[in-house]
């Protein structure tokens, strides 16, 4: 694919709408569905879509590439912050330009957004994540793990910050062995440091994987001990990839909304801002993706699926 | 022989007329190119890249190279944040953000001028080290709130002239003047092409390359200022993706990679092309990836036409002496 | 005399031996078999790369884009395997393409290298761009799961022989090849001699040209295996992962003794190094270290160990040059 | 007319330099061949061509036994049974001696044929023996003396098989016996009807070995003489174009005390040495190679800190702890490795020759003034005569004269009260040898102290006051120059006994 961007024309020339998706990064599975969600919105309503980020999860490329956007002129932007705070001033500067400012995927400073699009609540997204560990475990006691793609990632932080949170009070018995344990995004380093986990801990009982990679490493490397029956693995993972790993249950459950339709959603509601309307609790947004909540500027596209063994296949992302 | 070694273009020049070439390509072709925001992007986004190439020049002429460089940035990034968001005095956090930067230096220096082991090895060991303390501080969080006059350093502008640039242009000719006009940038010339002939001149080349490494950590620190208060944080990858750029920058640059060569005005201008390409294609919308593939093929060609040019001036030259 | 050479990886050697002791200290289970070829197993890969690296560090030059190539090669042969029918011949047609695919890409930087004489890590960081930018550009990033690969390949990649993974056995077999190419052919000699003193090595007769086309092509060769032994190892391919790793390879051949100006290196040397990191991540987790404070051990031991094995050369340098004094 | 080889006109052409011009050299199998001329008169890039390293010029004509001969590449010349031993050995330091000696031809032809090392070990034993030298065959190149490696080369050329063998300035790092015993090899050689070329500058020597002489001046052939024929003097003039003369040393008065070093001693490299420096006085240190001398000069001047012992400079205690401490009191050191430790080869003679002055140079806020800095690099490019003279040229296009020289303008631009010089002249050609040793004797005439190591032993007594000879890492006898012979000096260098003599070359 192009990237999702559109060519090489000066954007003010066509007239029409152009609203820029920035994702954390490109090239990962989980915001490439949503450049096509994105995509799909932008065709279907008219609009100029163009999907653009920089190639590593890295603050300071993903300012450049705004920069840049605010020179080409576009209506729109919705960025997924790597770091809200390094935003800040380009988003300031977008909004002197005359730029509509939107947050998607990840919050931004509430300050310089126009509109913050979430997917989820974040504290309701970490609870339901232990609550489905601890149900799969079929026991409140014992130790689990928690990885995650990395320690810097805000919004995977937050949703650990949460499940710290409904461990500590809610699951007083349940032991968090060696805090966060860092997977740098990739299936083989979760894989590998879960078989040394398990290794070291065979008193595990549960792994909490966050990042889409994660989870699948971890459910690989139970898959390998075979060690379904004694440890659980749940996580954030995309229904397509957790496939395997969800059918012989070395993954329990993986948790996610859907990336595509959060695209779809970013775009809609962007269209929507530029041409003034904002979204009202409630509102049911066209194709699937069901009634969105709104509080004020922020709005959460609603609550989280799990996929699970019997229900992986009827999701294509 | 005199006449044709004027004519002969250097290195740099050669690149000078590179960059020249392909800013008019992209005023002619690459539209919104010479926009007021364009121009201003450009000059903004510069700088910190800029600096940090330099750091990394000053290294590979001594016939080093720092994998640190980033990491240390970022290190000393999150020093200066926590010392902000904690209530110091700019010119307080500042200072211990250079104060976190010339330990880095100091520890890398020791290492490699003092004990003697090559700097690769070391630099890739403080780097790893370097990151996990940033973490360690930070819990992988990003640090902010700084007061708003800190803000003006990365992002106000001296009527149309960004001050990070003005510091970048600072930092370029004081760089250039301690290397050619002072005894210790005479030193790391000369001990970048031979250590043991430098000594033994009666130039103590341990402290020499101590020097390199503890002004590198100043750049460096220059550098994080920069960068924490144009992206109003600090956090631990905070630059990261520069570290293979500016190794890019200073070869493409003409600095070589064996030590003892290397200009400011160079490295300059390929921290100029790297920008120029950067943002011309991002203005075409090329996917990003694409920018990457660019820059690899740029790098190639231009030592590519190095070679060539080598080639037919020594041909000349032969040709002229044979006569 | 002899002493004095085997202490090149001794120094490494005995690092190792004290990380392994303390680790076991802290938990035994780090001793166990099936713990010793977890690393081994999970380290084949860095492994494969860092016997192809040596020898491009033996003869004074470097490869950076040896993370970019495997993964290019990884991507290619995900993608035949979703055509190749489940079938024995399969594995040898997988094999086939990521070698030749690996070695032409090795080769590439072989031709600039030796045909403009641009310096290999210019070269290579170039190529890294170039192919780890067009990677992303063609795959978008996406894995792809291996439950698609044939199963000869799943079977391939869960093949034990007593006990232990093919996959150690394919890191021995081409360290094993390697060694005997560095010690029994022409070839590998010219290697270290081109390393030790690349003018003269022309006046003897040493083909440099050949020598670096062998050198950038045997590595893009075992960037072919190594990519193999990747996509096992997780069964799936994953355009991302490598990204970095190219300092991971580079790391375990210098910590293994090869110096980086060329001349020396050797393959147990890099074979040791590749241990001492693969055993210091397992460890660090059996070790449970937090996690935020894990690669402060790793930095600290990694400067520790150069510096010690630094000192320790020079040491016997100046033991050597010493004159009788009578 | 069966000459072995002949080459005629032989033209090279460097970017800016012509190196040769219609050069002929023709050479009869079984002789030794002294190929002679200044520094930088194109000896050693006809070897080069000779050897297919370089290309010469078109219209050049190569026969060997009488037939057109293509020399492409080096490995043209050793399939053709020509072995060259260059100038800085070629050898590689970190593979073994046995290696060193088979590496190329005897290790075959395919790059993936296999080493069979037990042929290698039985050629290199083989050559050894027939250079008459005992090593071990395991030893890393870089863990030998020069001497040594020098017979490794040597062997080198034996085990390939050649008819001609090419030794470029081969005695300029061997002591005395060793020189002796190279002859001896050489003359074994010739026996077996192998052809050499010889390289020297050291032109008494040839004498003993040499059968006939082709001289180059300047890249052009200057003529070809029987050694019956032609006397030392004649071939100087032939050499330089004109008579040198020959200076006698006069002595002239010495002054204060400027060093005195008392029972210095450092593990392993020398023991209780003790001597002094006077100014205006120049104290030459010879000995076998191997025997400390270096390391004791390199102590006095800071880079090899002695563990026992005083040193008083100037009337005060000395602690030499660094060159740089050394240079700030005026001491200077002109090593003997000039390539390694003199001069920086990829810099310019500028920047070569101002390093050790540059605080001198400095213009109001404390940068370099370059103006200033030109001016004197003129100058002493100027004095000391430095070919060609373009300071912005860089160290390694000069020939080796011409780099010695820039490493003392180094040193003379800090006005030394004290220099120590290794091995000033090696590899230098007679004329820039006669014309650095006025240098040392002016310098010492204006009150300098000068420190002289030298294997030569001419050079010792001609230029030298006092004469120190060192064994073993201790000082073994001193001569004045006046009354001091060679036989004298050997005897005290080698303790007069045969048996030594073999025991130092095996332990050298
Ligand atoms: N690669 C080169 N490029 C340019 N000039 C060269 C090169 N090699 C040699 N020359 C020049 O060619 C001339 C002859 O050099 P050559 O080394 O043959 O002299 P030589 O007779 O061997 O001197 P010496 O006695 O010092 O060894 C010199 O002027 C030298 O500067
Ligand atoms: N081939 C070599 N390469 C590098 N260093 C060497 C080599 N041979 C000897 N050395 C070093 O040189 C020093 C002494 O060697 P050398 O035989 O020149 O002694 P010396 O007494 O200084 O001799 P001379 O008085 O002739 O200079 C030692 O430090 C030795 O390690
Ligand atoms: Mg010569
Ligand atoms: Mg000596």
């Amino acid at each position: 694919s192009e990237g999702g961007s559109s060519d090489g024309e000066n954007v003010n020339e066509t007239g029409e709408l152009t609203i820029a998706v920035v994702p954390k990064l490109v090239g990962i599975p989980y915001f490439n569905a949503s450049e096509a969600g994105a995509i799909k919105a932008g065709e279907e309503l008219g609009v100029n879509v163009i999907y653009t980020g920089p190639t590593e999860a890295d603050a300071s490329q993903q300012v450049s590439v705004i920069e840049d956007l605010i020179s080409r002129g576009v209506d729109v932007i919705a960025v997924a912050p790597n770091d809200s705070d390094s935003l800040t001033p380009v988003l300031e500067r977008a909004r002197e330009e005359g730029i509509l400012v939107m947050d998607w995927d990840t919050p931004a400073d509430p300050n310089v957004v126009d509109l913050s699009v979430n997917q989820i609540d974040d504290f309701e997204f970490g609870e339901a994540m232990i609550d489905k560990l601890v149900a799969s475990m079929g026991t409140e006691a014992g130790e689990i793990a928690l990885l995650t793609g990395g320690l810097s990632a805000a919004n995977l932080n937050t949703w650990l910050d949460a499940v710290e949170e409904v461990v500590a009070d809610k699951y007083p018995d349940l032991t968090i062995i060696q805090e966060r344990i860092a997977t740098n995004e990739r299936q083989q380093e979760a894989y590998q440091i879960t078989l040394d986990l398990l290794r070291a801990n065979p008193e595990l009982k549960g792994i909490l994987a966050v990042s889409t990679p994660a989870p699948l490493g971890a459910a690989q490397a139970v898959q390998e001990r075979d060690l379904q029956d004694s440890v659980s693995v749940v996580g954030s993972a995309l229904p397509t990839d957790s496939g395997p790993f969800l059918e012989d249950g070395s993954l329990d459950a993986a948790i996610l909304w859907n990336p595509e339709h959060l695209g779809y959603l970013t775009v809609y509601l962007a269209k929507e801002l530029a041409a003034g309307n904002m979204p009202q609790n409630g509102d049911v947004i066209a194709g699937e993706i069901g009634p969105i909540s709104v509080d004020g500027k922020k709005v959460i596209m609603g609550p989280p699926t799990n996929f699970v063994a019997d229900n992986y296949q009827d999701y294509d992302f | 022989m005199k006449l044709l070694k004027t004519i002969r273009l250097s290195k740099e020049n050669t690149l000078g007329f590179v960059l020249l070439g392909m800013f008019l390509l992209m005023a002619l072709f690459v539209p919104n190119f010479l926009s007021a925001g364009n121009i201003k992007n450009m000059m903004f986004q510069l700088p910190e890249f800029g600096i940090l190439s330099l750091a990394m020049m000053v290294v590979i002429i001594t016939s080093g190279i720092d994998l640190s460089l980033t990491y240390r940035a970022a290190l000393s990034g999150v020093i200066i944040a926590m010392a902000l968001s904690a209530g110091a005095a700019i010119p307080v956090a500042i200072m211990f953000g250079l104060l976190a930067a010339v330990l880095c230096g100091l520890l890398n220096g020791f290492f490699i001028a003092i004990v003697g082991v090559s700097p690769i090895l070391i630099t890739l060991g403080s780097m790893i080290l370097f990151e996990s303390i940033s973490l360690g501080l930070t819990k992988g969080n990003s640090v902010s709130g700084f007061p708003p006059e800190y803000r003006v350093i990365g992002n106000g502008a001296v009527g149309a002239v960004p001050i990070s640039l003005l510091i970048f242009l600072l930092v370029a000719v004081i760089t250039a003047m301690l290397l050619n006009r002072t005894k210790w940038g005479r030193g790391v010339y000369m001990a970048g092409s031979n250590p043991v002939a430098t000594l033994f001149s009666g130039i103590n080349t341990k402290r020499v390359l101590l020097l390199v490494y503890l002004y590198g950590a100043l750049l460096t620190c220059v550098a994080a200022v920069i960068m924490t208060s144009r992206y109003n944080s600090a956090r631990v990858d905070l630059g990261s993706s520069y570290l293979l750029q500016s190794v890019a920058a200073a070869v493409l640059g003409g600095t070589n990679i064996q030590g003892g060569y290397g200009k400011v005005i160079g490295t300059v201008y390929a921290v100029g092309i790297f920008q120029l390409i950067s943002s011309g294609l991002n203005l075409l919308g090329t996917p990003r990836t694409f920018v990457s593939v660019l820059m690899g093929v740029i790098l190639i060609l231009v030592l590519m036409m190095n070679y060539y040019y080598d080639k037919l001036a020594d041909k000349k030259e032969t040709a002229g002496a044979a006569a | 005399m002899k002493n004095i050479l085997k202490t090149k990886e001794l120094g490494i050697g005995a690092i190792l031996l004290l990380v392994c002791i303390i680790i076991t200290l802290i938990n035994p289970v780090f001793l166990t078999a099936d713990n010793l070829a977890d690393v081994l197993k999970a380290n084949a890969v860095l492994g494969i790369l860092a016997v192809g690296m040596t020898l491009i560090i033996i003869t004074g030059g470097i490869d950076v884009s040896v993370a970019a190539v495997t993964s290019a090669v990884a991507v290619a042969i995900g993608h035949l395997m979703l055509y190749l029918p489940d079938h024995p011949v399969s594995l040898v047609v997988v094999f086939a393409a990521a070698v030749f695919a690996g070695t032409l890409l090795g080769m590439i930087n072989g031709f600039f290298i030796v045909k403009f004489s641009i310096p290999p890590i210019v070269v290579t960081l170039g190529t890294l761009s170039i192919i780890s930018g067009a990677l992303l550009f063609i795959t978008n990033g996406n894995y792809m799961s291996g439950a698609n690969f044939p199963e000869v390949f799943t079977a391939f990649s869960k093949y034990e022989i007593f006990g232990i993974s093919i996959l150690i056995y394919i890191l021995l077999f081409f360290s094993l090849i390697t060694w005997g190419i560095l010690k029994y052919t022409v070839i590998g000699r010219s290697i270290y001699a081109f390393g030790g003193n690349s003018v003269s090595a022309v006046r003897v007769g040493i083909s440099m040209k050949k020598v670096q086309y062998f050198i950038y092509g045997y590595m893009g060769f075992l960037a072919g295996i190594a990519a193999v032994t990747q996509t096992a190892y997780i069964r799936a391919v994953d355009p991302n992962g490598l990204l970095g790793f190219e300092l991971t390879v580079i790391a375990a051949v210098v910590i293994g003794g090869a110096s980086i100006l060329g001349g020396n290196g050797s393959i147990a040397g890099t074979l040791l190094g590749t241990l001492l990191l693969g055993v210091m991540q397992n460890g660090l987790i059996l070790a449970r270290v937090d996690s935020y404070w894990q690669n402060l051990v790793t930095g600290t031991v990694i400067i520790l160990a150069v510096s010690y094995d630094h000192l320790q050369k020079k040491r016997i340098d100046a033991q050597t040059a010493q004159i009788e004094v009578k | 007319m069966n000459h072995f080889l002949e080459m005629r006109h032989i033209s090279k052409t460097f970017p800016g330099v012509k190196a040769l011009h219609d050069v002929q050299l023709l050479i009869k199998p079984g002789e030794v061949h002294a190929l002679i001329g200044e520094n930088g008169a194109g000896k050693s890039t006809l070897m080069k061509i000779l050897a297919g390293v370089l290309q010469p010029d078109d219209g050049a004509e190569i026969k060997l036994d009488g037939e057109a001969a293509a020399i492409e590449k080096p490995l043209d010349a050793a399939e053709k049974g020509i072995s060259i031993i260059y100038q800085d050995l070629s050898l590689f330091p970190n593979l073994s001696v046995a290696e060193n000696i088979c590496i190329g031809k005897t290790f075959g032809r395919s790059l993936f044929s296999r080493v069979n090392w037990k042929t290698v070990r039985e050629t290199a034993k083989k050559a050894m023996a027939e250079v008459g030298v005992k090593l071990d065959l395991n030893t890393p190149a870089e863990r030998l003396s020069i001497a040594k490696q020098q017979m490794v080369a040597i062997a080198r050329a034996i085990a390939f098989q050649s008819k001609l063998i090419v030794m470029d300035e081969p005695t300029s790092a061997l002591s005395n016996t060793e020189i002796e015993m190279l002859y001896r090899i050489i003359e074994n050689l010739k026996a077996q009807g192998i052809a050499i070329i010889f390289i020297s500058h050291k032109l008494n020597e040839l004498f003993k070995v040499a059968d006939s002489f082709t001289v180059l001046r300047d890249g052009n052939y200057i003529g070809t003489y029987e050694s019956s024929e032609i006397n030392e003097d004649k071939l100087i003039a032939l050499m330089v174009g004109r008579e040198l003369v020959k200076e006698k040393y006069e002595k002239h008065p010495t002054g204060d005390s400027l060093l005195e070093v008392k029972c210095l001693s450092k593990r392993g490299n020398f023991k209780n040495v003790s001597f002094t420096l006077k100014s205006g006085e120049i104290v030459g240190i010879t000995g076998l190679v191997g025997s400390g001398r270096t390391e004791l000069v390199q102590a006095v001047f800071g880079l090899n800190p002695p563990d026992e012992g005083e040193i008083v400079l100037y009337g005060k205690p000395y602690k030499p702890v660094s060159a740089e401490k050394s240079v700030k009191l005026g001491i200077a050191y002109v090593p003997e490795n000039r390539q390694r430790e003199g001069v920086v080869l990829k810099q310019s003679l500028t920047n070569n020759m101002t390093i050790t002055c540059l605080e001198k140079l400095k213009y109001r806020i404390g940068l370099i003034d370059f103006s200033q800095e030109k001016r004197l690099a003129e100058y002493y490019m100027e004095s000391l005569d430095i070919r060609p003279r373009i300071p912005e040229m860089s160290a390694e296009q000069l020939s080796g004269g011409n780099q010695q020289k820039v490493v003392l303008a180094k040193w003379m631009a800090i006005h030394p009260r004290i220099l120590i010089i290794d091995e000033p002249t090696n590899g230098i050609d007679v004329g820039a040898k006669s014309e650095i040793h006025r240098l040392l004797r002016n310098l010492a005439k204006e009150g300098m102290g000068i420190i002289m190591v030298s294997s030569e032993l001419p050079e010792i007594l001609n230029v030298s006051d006092r004469i120190l000879v060192m064994r073993h890492g201790r000082i073994h006898g001193e001569f004045s120059a006046a009354s001091a012979t060679q036989e004298m000096i050997m005897s005290v260098a080698f303790k007069g006994k045969e048996d030594e003599k073999a025991e130092s070359l095996q332990n050298a």
